[in-house]
C-alpha cells in the first residue's frame, strides 16, 4: 500500500509537472493582459498537429523545436489582429473572443487535418521505461519533466534579467506605471503573448508523444491549468507552479482510491483553497480581486 | 489539407443531388422550404460530427451517402429519389433532440439515422417514436436501445455490447488465461461492457482481479495501470473507446505493461488503430466489420467504391453501418412497397440482408423481437506492423454470427409496445 | 463632545509610510481644511477615517463610538459620508436616478421589492429637494456621464448629502474645475455649511477655496502632522511656508 | 424600466405589446419562415436563460462564466422528480428551481467577493464541479448518457386537462407563460428599490460601496436571484428534452448563454432573447449546411466582440440616438 501510494505521488508530479507548463503560459497571459486566453488547449492541439507534420521532415527533435516557434507565430498574428483590439476593455470581451477562437482553432485543425487521431511517434530510445520497479517511470515522461524543468528555470531567468522579462513583472503588479514610464506596453504585450503560445505549443508537442493526438484533446487540458492558477494565486507564477504540482498529486493519489472522483478532486481542493486563503497559496492581496 | 475541404464541399454538393434540384432552393432559402420540389422521400441522419465522435461519425456520413447513391442510381424507394438531410448533434443531447423534431417536424423525413452516442441515440429514439418515425440507430452501443428502452419503430444495425463481450472472451480465456483485470470507462457503455464480459470470464471458470473505473475523458491512466499491474493478471482488458483507448493504450505500450501482462479489449475500431503509433497496436479485440474479407461477395467493390469517395481511406465498421442503415430502409420499402412506418417497422422484422449489403460470410438479420441486427464480429489480433496495404491493422482470427454472440431474445429485456 | 476623534492612526504600504502618527478632533459644525504639498497623505488620511483602508496604528472614533475596524458602509450608516478626488457617480443613469437611490439607501429601503406610493411620493419630493439645492433643476432628466464637470461634481455632493450625513468629507471638489464651477462649488459649501449646519471636512488645494470657507486648517507633509490653527494662524506659519516653498523650489 | 429602454413610454408599450404579440403567435407564423414550433420552445428557454445570466450581467455588471451549472441542476432537479419522485410538471419546476437556486446561493456566499476576470474563472472552475459531478456519479444522474427516462406530464387545471406532452403547440403556450412569470418577476425586481442598487454596482462599485450599500451582499442576493432564474428556465429545458445531460453544465454551454445576452445587448431587457433567437437560429442553420459549422460560430464570437460590442439592440439604439 505505500509503495502504491509512493508511486502515485511520483505519478502525480509528473503528471502535474505537465499542468504546469500549460499553467504557466496560461498565467503569464492572464497576469499581463488581463485574458484569461480560452484558446490556449486549440493553441496546444496546433503544436501538436504542428509538430505530427514536421516529424517526417525534421524528426521528432526537430519537431520539438521548430513547432512551438511556429505556434507562438500563429499566437503573435492572432494576437496582433484580434486580441490587441479588446485589451483594456472589460474582460467580458477578451473572454468571448477567445472562446470563439477555441472554436475556430479546434474546427480549423478538423479541417486541416481531419476528425480521425494522428499517430505521432516519439524515438524509441523515449519510448522505454526505466526500470521494472519503477516501470511508469518511462524516459520520455522523465524527459517531459526535464523539458518542462528548463523550460520554467529559462522562463525565470528572463523574466528576472533580461528588460523585457523585468518590464513583463513590473507590468504584472502596475502597467500603468510601467506604461508612463515610457516602456511600449503594446509590444511588451504581444511578446509576452507569444511566449505564453510558445509554451502552449511545446506542451502540445509533449502531449502528443504520450496523448492521442486529436482535435478534441486541447480542451480537456485546459481546466486543470485554469485550476492550477487559482489554487496557487493569480499574479504568482510559483503559485502557478505548486498549484500545477499539487493538484497533479491529488488527482494521482485519488485515482487510486476513489478514481471517479480524480477530476473532482481538483475542484474540491480548489474550494478548500479558496475558502481558507481566498487570494490562492501564493496570491497578493488585492490583486485582480 | 485538400482532403478535408472537399469532404466539406461534398456535404452540401450530396445534400443538392441527392434530391435533385430541390436542394438547392434550401441552401438559397432554407426557411420557405414550401418551395420545395415534395417528390423526393427525405430522410435524415443525426450524428455527432464535432466533438470526440466527430471522426467514426463522419464515416459513417459516408457510409450513408454512398448507399444513397446506389439507390438513387437505382430508381429510388418506390420510384422516388432519396434526399438526405444531414444534422451534427455536436455530441449534445438537446442539440441533438432539437434536430431530431426539425427534420421529423419541420423536414417531415420519413426515416432517421443515428446517433454514434448511444445517450443521444436514446434521446431522439423517444422523439421518434413520439412521432412514429421508422429510425436505425447506427452506432449506439448501449444495451438498452434493443433492451429495455425498446421502441416498436427503433431497430439497431451495431453490436450490443454483450454481444461484443461473448465474442471475444471465449478465445482470449483459451489463449490468454483465466485471471482478467478491467480497465472500464465509467459510464453505461463501459458497465455493460465488463458486466458482460466478467459473467462470460465467471462462466468459464476464470477470476476477475480488479476494475479499473475510468472517468470518460481520462487523458493520464498511468494510476490505473500501476494499480492494475501490481495485481498480476494475466489479461488486461482495455475497455474505453476513442480517444481514451488511444491515451490508454499509448501509455501501456510505453510502460511496457504489454509485454509483461496479455492486452486486449472487446471492440476495437479502425478509426482508433489508425491513431495509434505502432507499439500500441497490440492484443486480441473484436471488429464489428472489416474491410479485408478475401472471397467474400460485395467486399472489394464496397471498398474500392468507398476509397473513391473518401479520398482513398479504406471503409470501416461505420462507414458500414452507415451504408447498411441506409439500405435496409429502402430495401424493406421497396419490399413492402409503402412508406408507412408501423408496416415497414413490422417487415424490417426477420428481414434477411442480402449479400451485396451485409458484405459478410454469415446470415445477417434483423430479430423481430428486440429489433437488433444479428451481425457477426470480426475477432483477432492488432498488428503492430500493417500486413501490406498501411490501413490493414487487424487479422481476423474467426467471423462468429450475430446469432451466436447475442443473448437470447427473452433475456434482452426488450418488449415491443405497437401502436393500437 | 467633539464629533471625530483621530488618535495617532498610521497607515504604511509595504515600507512606505502614507500616514504616520496623525492626531485630529473635529467638532460639531466645523469646517475643517486638510492641505499639504502632494504626496502629503491627505487622500490616505480620508481614506482612514472612511474605511477605505484600515489602519495599522491608532483609533477613530465617531460620535463616541469607535469605528476604527468597521466597513465603510456601516460608516456610511453611522453618518459619515464623502466624495471622491476623481468624481464618482452613477455615468449612465440620470441625476434624477443617481439621487434616488442614494435617498432610497438613506430611507434603509435598499432592500425592497415593493414601494407604498406614500414612501415613493416622499422619496420623489425628497430627491426634487436635493435637485433645487445642487442646481441641477435643468438636468436632472440627463445622464450624469454627459454633464459637464462641475454639475457632476455638485451631483456627487447631492448624492453624498441625500444620505443626511452628521459629517461630509470632501475630497479636492474643486480639482480640475474652472473660474466659474470653483465659484459655484464653493458656494454649494459655503451653503451647507452655514444654512445646512453640516459638519465637513475638506482636502483642498484651491487656497482661495480653503481661505475663504475652512474655520480650522490642518497642514499635513510627508505623512506627517506639520500644523493646525485658523486660517490667519496657518498663513503665518513658517513651516507651512517653507514646506510650500521647498516643494515649489 | 424607462432608464433600460431609453425610448418615449408610448413607443415604448408599442414595442413591448409587440414582442407579446409575436410570441403568442408564434406557432402559427413560424412555420411560414420555415421554422418549427420545438425551436420556438427552445428559443424561449434559451433565452429566458441568457436573461438570467443578464439579470446579473447586464444589471449587476457582474460576469458569471458558469452559469450553465445552475441551468443544469435545475434540468437534473426536475428531471430526478419526474423519474423517481412524483409524476407531477409543476413539482417538478419546483423542485428543479429550488435545487439550482439554493446550490447558488451557497457557492454565491463563497465566491461573492472576488471580481472581474477572477470572478469569472472561479465561476468556470465552480460550474465544472457540478459538471463533474452529473458526469461521473452515473447511479444516481445515468451519467454521460444522461438522466432518462422521464416525460412531462399532462397538466390537470381542475376542469380540463392540458396534454403538454403530445401537443407540441399547448406545450410552447406553457413555456410561454411560465416565460412570462420570470420575466414580470425580473422587471419587477428591476424596478424596485434592490433593482437600483444592482444598476448602482453596476454603473460604480465604490461609489456604492460609499453610499452605504453593503455591495457584497447586494451582489451575492443578485447572483442568487439569478440562480434561481437560471435554474427555473433549467427545469423548463428538461421538460423540452424530456432529458437532462451533463453537457447542459459545461462552460461551454455558459460561454453561449454570455453570447446571447451579449450579442442581443446586454444593456436592455429584451437583448438577451434577441440574442438567443439569432444565436439559436444561426446554429441551426449552420449546421444543417456544414459540418464545420464551429468556424462560423467562431467567427460570430469574433465579429460580435469587435464590432457590435453593444449588441444589436445597443447598436439600434445608437443609431436612433444619432439620428
Amino acid at each position: 500500500m505505500t509503495q502504491l501510494l509512493l508511486f502515485n505521488i511520483t505519478n502525480g508530479l509528473i503528471i502535474g509537472a505537465f499542468y504546469v507548463l500549460m499553467a504557466i503560459g496560461l498565467s503569464l497571459i492572464l497576469n499581463l493582459s488581463n485574458v484569461i486566453n480560452f484558446a490556449h488547449g486549440g493553441f496546444l492541439v496546433v503544436g501538436g498537429y504542428i509538430a505530427y507534420t514536421l516529424e517526417p521532415y525534421l524528426g521528432f527533435w526537430g519537431a520539438l523545436i521548430v513547432s512551438p516557434f511556429l505556434t507562438a507565430i500563429i499566437g503573435l498574428a492572432v494576437e496582433k489582429t484580434l486580441i490587441s483590439r479588446v485589451y483594456g476593455r472589460d474582460p467580458l470581451y477578451s473572454l468571448l473572443l477567445t472562446f470563439g477562437l477555441a472554436f475556430i482553432l479546434e474546427d480549423g485543425t478538423r479541417v486541416i487535418w481531419g476528425a480521425n487521431g494522428k499517430p505521432f511517434t516519439i524515438p524509441a530510445a523515449l519510448a522505454q521505461p526505466l526500470s521494472n520497479q519503477f516501470f511508469f517511470i518511462t524516459s520520455y515522461r522523465l524527459f517531459m519533466v526535464a523539458v518542462v524543468a528548463v523550460t520554467i528555470v529559462l522562463l525565470f531567468l528572463l523574466l528576472r534579467y533580461t528588460r523585457a522579462g523585468v518590464r513583463i513583472r513590473a507590468g504584472t503588479l502596475d502597467l500603468e506605471t510601467v506604461s508612463a514610464l515610457g516602456v511600449n506596453v503594446r509590444a511588451l504585450r504581444s511578446l509576452n503573448f507569444a511566449v505564453g503560445i510558445f509554451l502552449a505549443g511545446l506542451s502540445g508537442v509533449l502531449a502528443a508523444g504520450q496523448l492521442g493526438l486529436e482535435p478534441t484533446m486541447g480542451a480537456g487540458l485546459l481546466m486543470p491549468s485554469f485550476i492550477a492558477i487559482i489554487v496557487g494565486g493569480v499574479g504568482s507564477l510559483t503559485g502557478t507552479l505548486v498549484g500545477g504540482l499539487l493538484i497533479g498529486v491529488a488527482s494521482g493519489v485519488t485515482a487510486v482510491f476513489f478514481p471517479a472522483a480524480s477530476e473532482a478532486i481538483m475542484y474540491v481542493l480548489m474550494a478548500v483553497v479558496l475558502l481558507v486563503r481566498p487570494r490562492g497559496l501564493f496570491g497578493e492581496e488585492g490583486m485582480l480581486t | 489539407m485538400t482532403k478535408r475541404l472537399k469532404l466539406g464541399a461534398v456535404d452540401s454538393r450530396a445534400l443538392i443531388k441527392a434530391g435533385g434540384v430541390a436542394g438547392l432552393a434550401q441552401i438559397a432559402a432554407p426557411f420557405v422550404w414550401s418551395a420545395r420540389a415534395a417528390d423526393t422521400i427525405k430522410v435524415g441522419i443525426i450524428d455527432p460530427f464535432t466533438g470526440v465522435y466527430a471522426a467514426v461519425a463522419q464515416n459513417e456520413l459516408i457510409g450513408v451517402k454512398y448507399a444513397v447513391e446506389q439507390i438513387n442510381a437505382k430508381g429510388g424507394v418506390l420510384g422516388r429519389p432519396i434526399e438526405l438531410l444531414v444534422e451534427d448533434s455536436a455530441n449534445d443531447v438537446g442539440t441533438g433532440v432539437q434536430k431530431a423534431r426539425k427534420l421529423i417536424e419541420r423536414d417531415g423525413i420519413q426515416f432517421l439515422i443515428g446517433d454514434v452516442n448511444s445517450g443521444i441515440a436514446l434521446a431522439i429514439a423517444q422523439v421518434s417514436n413520439e412521432k412514429k418515425v421508422l429510425h436505425i440507430v447506427s452506432g449506439g452501443h448501449t444495451d438498452g436501445i434493443t433492451g429495455k428502452d425498446c421502441h416498436w419503430n427503433v431497430y439497431r444495425v451495431c453490436n450490443t455490447t454483450k454481444m461484443e463481450a461473448n465474442s471475444v472472451a471465449e478465445l482470449l480465456f483459451n489463449k490468454y488465461g483465466k485471471k482478467w483485470h478491467f480497465i472500464t470507462p465509467d459510464y453505461a457503455f463501459g458497465h455493460t461492457l465488463q458486466e458482460a464480459a466478467q459473467a462470460d470470464l465467471k462462466k468459464f471458470g476464470g477470476t476477475v482481479t480488479g476494475n479499473e473505473l475510468t472517468p470518460l475523458g481520462t487523458t493520464d491512466f498511468s494510476a490505473y495501470l500501476i494499480k492494475a499491474r501490481a495485481a498480476n493478471p494475466d489479461v488486461l482488458l482495455v475497455l474505453p473507446q476513442g480517444l481514451d483507448m488511444v491515451n490508454c493504450l499509448k501509455q501501456v505500450a510505453q510502460f511496457g505493461i504489454d509485454k509483461q501482462i496479455h492486452v486486449a479489449g472487446l471492440q476495437q475500431e479502425l478509426e482508433s488503430l489508425e491513431a495509434m503509433p505502432p507499439e500500441a497496436r497490440v492484443g486480441i479485440w473484436m471488429f464489428e466489420w472489416y474491410w479485408k474479407q478475401p472471397g467474400v461477395p460485395g467486399v472489394e467493390k464496397f471498398v474500392a467504391d468507398i476509397r473513391q469517395r473518401s479520398g482513398g481511406k479504406v471503409p470501416t465498421a461505420r462507414t458500414w453501418f452507415g451504408y447498411t442503415s441506409m439500405m435496409s430502409y429502402a430495401l424493406v420499402a421497396n419490399q413492402a412497397k409503402t412508406l408507412d412506418g408501423v408496416t415497414l417497422a413490422k417487415a424490417l422484422g426477420n428481414f434477411e440482408l442480402p449479400p451485396e449489403v451485409k458484405l459478410q460470410p454469415n446470415k445477417c438479420y434483423y430479430r423481430a423481437g428486440d429489433h437488433q441486427l444479428m451481425t457477426s464480429a470480426f475477432v483477432g489480433e492488432a498488428l503492430t506492423k500493417p500486413a501490406g496495404d498501411p490501413e490493414d491493422l487487424f487479422k481476423v482470427d474467426t467471423v462468429i454470427p450475430g446469432d451466436k454472440t447475442s443473448p437470447p431474445e427473452s433475456e434482452t429485456g426488450c418488449t415491443l409496445q405497437w401502436p393500437a | 463632545m467633539s464629533l471625530l476623534q483621530v488618535k495617532n492612526v498610521s497607515k504604511h504600504f509595504g515600507s512606505l509610510v502614507a500616514v504616520n502618527n496623525i492626531s485630529m478632533t473635529v467638532e460639531p459644525g466645523e469646517l475643517r481644511a486638510i492641505i499639504g504639498p502632494n504626496g502629503a497623505g491627505k487622500t490616505t488620511f480620508f481614506n482612514l477615517i472612511t474605511g477605505f483602508f484600515t489602519p495599522n496604528t491608532g483609533r477613530i472614533i465617531f460620535d463616541g463610538r469607535d469605528v476604527t475596524d468597521l466597513l465603510p458602509a456601516r460608516r456610511v450608516w453611522c453618518g459619515i459620508a464623502r466624495t471622491f478626488q476623481v468624481t464618482e457617480v452613477f455615468p449612465e443613469l440620470t441625476v434624477r436616478e443617481n439621487l434616488r437611490i442614494s435617498v432610497e439607501v438613506a430611507s434603509g429601503m435598499r432592500l425592497r421589492a415593493w414601494l407604498s406610493q406614500t414612501d415613493d411620493d416622499k422619496i420623489r419630493a425628497r430627491v426634487r429637494e436635493l435637485i433645487e439645492m445642487g442646481g441641477l433643476a435643468g438636468k436632472a432628466d440627463r445622464q450624469v456621464g454627459e454633464l459637464s464637470h462641475g454639475d457632476q461634481r455638485a451631483t456627487e455632493i447631492m448624492m453624498a448629502l441625500a444620505l443626511k450625513p452628521r459629517l461630509l468629507l470632501l475630497d479636492e471638489p474643486t480639482a480640475g474645475m474652472g473660474d466659474q464651477e470653483t465659484y459655484e462649488i464653493t458656494q454649494l459649501i459655503r451653503r451647507l455649511h452655514r444654512d445646512g449646519k453640516l459638519t465637513i471636512v475638506l482636502i483642498e488645494h484651491d487656497m482661495r477655496v480653503v481661505f475663504h470657507l475652512a474655520d480650522r486648517i490642518m497642514v499635513l507633509d510627508q505623512g506627517k502632522f506639520l500644523a493646525e490653527g485658523t486660517p490667519p494662524e496657518i498663513a503665518a506659519n513658517k513651516a507651512v511656508q517653507t514646506a510650500y516653498l521647498g516643494q515649489a523650489a | 424600466m424607462k432608464q433600460l429602454l431609453k425610448l418615449e413610454p408610448r413607443r415604448k408599450v408599442a414595442a413591448l405589446a409587440a414582442i407579446w404579440a409575436a410570441l403568442m403567435a408564434a406557432p402559427f407564423w413560424m412555420p411560414l419562415l420555415g421554422g418549427y414550433t420545438a425551436l420556438g420552445t427552445r428559443v424561449l428557454v434559451l433565452g429566458l436563460a441568457a436573461m438570467s445570466v443578464n439579470f446579473l450581467l447586464g444589471f449587476t455588471g457582474v460576469l458569471s462564466f458558469g452559469h450553465a451549472a445552475w441551468f443544469g441542476i435545475g434540468a437534473y432537479g426536475c428531471g430526478m422528480i419526474l423519474k423517481y419522485i412524483a409524476l407531477s410538471t409543476p413539482l417538478g419546476i419546483l423542485a428543479g428551481t429550488l435545487a439550482g437556486g439554493i446550490a447558488g446561493a451557497v457557492l454565491g456566499a463563497l465566491i461573492v467577493r472576488r471580481r472581474g476576470v477572477y470572478f469569472a474563472m472561479v465561476t468556470i472552475a465552480f460550474g465544472q464541479v457540478f459538471y463533474y459531478i452529473a458526469f461521473q456519479w452515473s447511479s444516481v444522474t445515468g451519467g454521460d448518457d444522461g438522466l432518462r427516462p422521464f416525460y412531462r406530464q399532462p397538466l390537470h387545471l381542475g376542469v380540463a386537462t392540458l396534454d403538454i406532452l403530445n401537443n407540441a403547440v399547448a406545450f410552447y403556450y406553457f413555456v410561454l407563460v411560465c416565460f412570462a412569470l420570470a420575466v414580470a418577476a425580473m422587471a419587477f425586481i428591476l424596478r424596485s428599490p434592490f433593482g437600483r442598487t444592482m444598476l448602482a454596482i453596476r454603473e460604480n462599485e465604490r461609489r456604492a460601496r460609499f453610499l452605504g450599500i453593503p455591495v457584497e451582499l447586494h451582489i451575492w442576493i443578485a447572483f442568487t436571484l439569478s440562480c434561481f432564474f437560471m435554474a427555473y428556465a433549467g427545469s423548463l429545458y428538461a421538460l423540452v428534452n424530456n432529458f437532462a445531460d451533463p453537457r447542459g453544465l459545461h462552460y461551454s454551454q455558459s460561454g453561449d448563454f454570455v453570447m446571447m445576452a451579449v450579442m442581443g445587448g446586454m444593456r436592455s431587457f429584451w437583448g438577451p432573447l434577441l440574442g438567443a433567437v439569432v444565436f439559436v437560429v444561426f446554429q441551426d442553420y449552420v449546421s444543417s449546411i456544414t459540418i464545420n459549422w464551429q468556424i462560423f460560430i467562431g467567427f460570430l464570437f469574433v465579429l460580435v466582440v469587435l464590432f457590435f460590442p453593444r449588441g444589436i439592440l445597443g447598436a439600434i439604439r445608437r443609431t436612433v440616438v444619432a439620428s
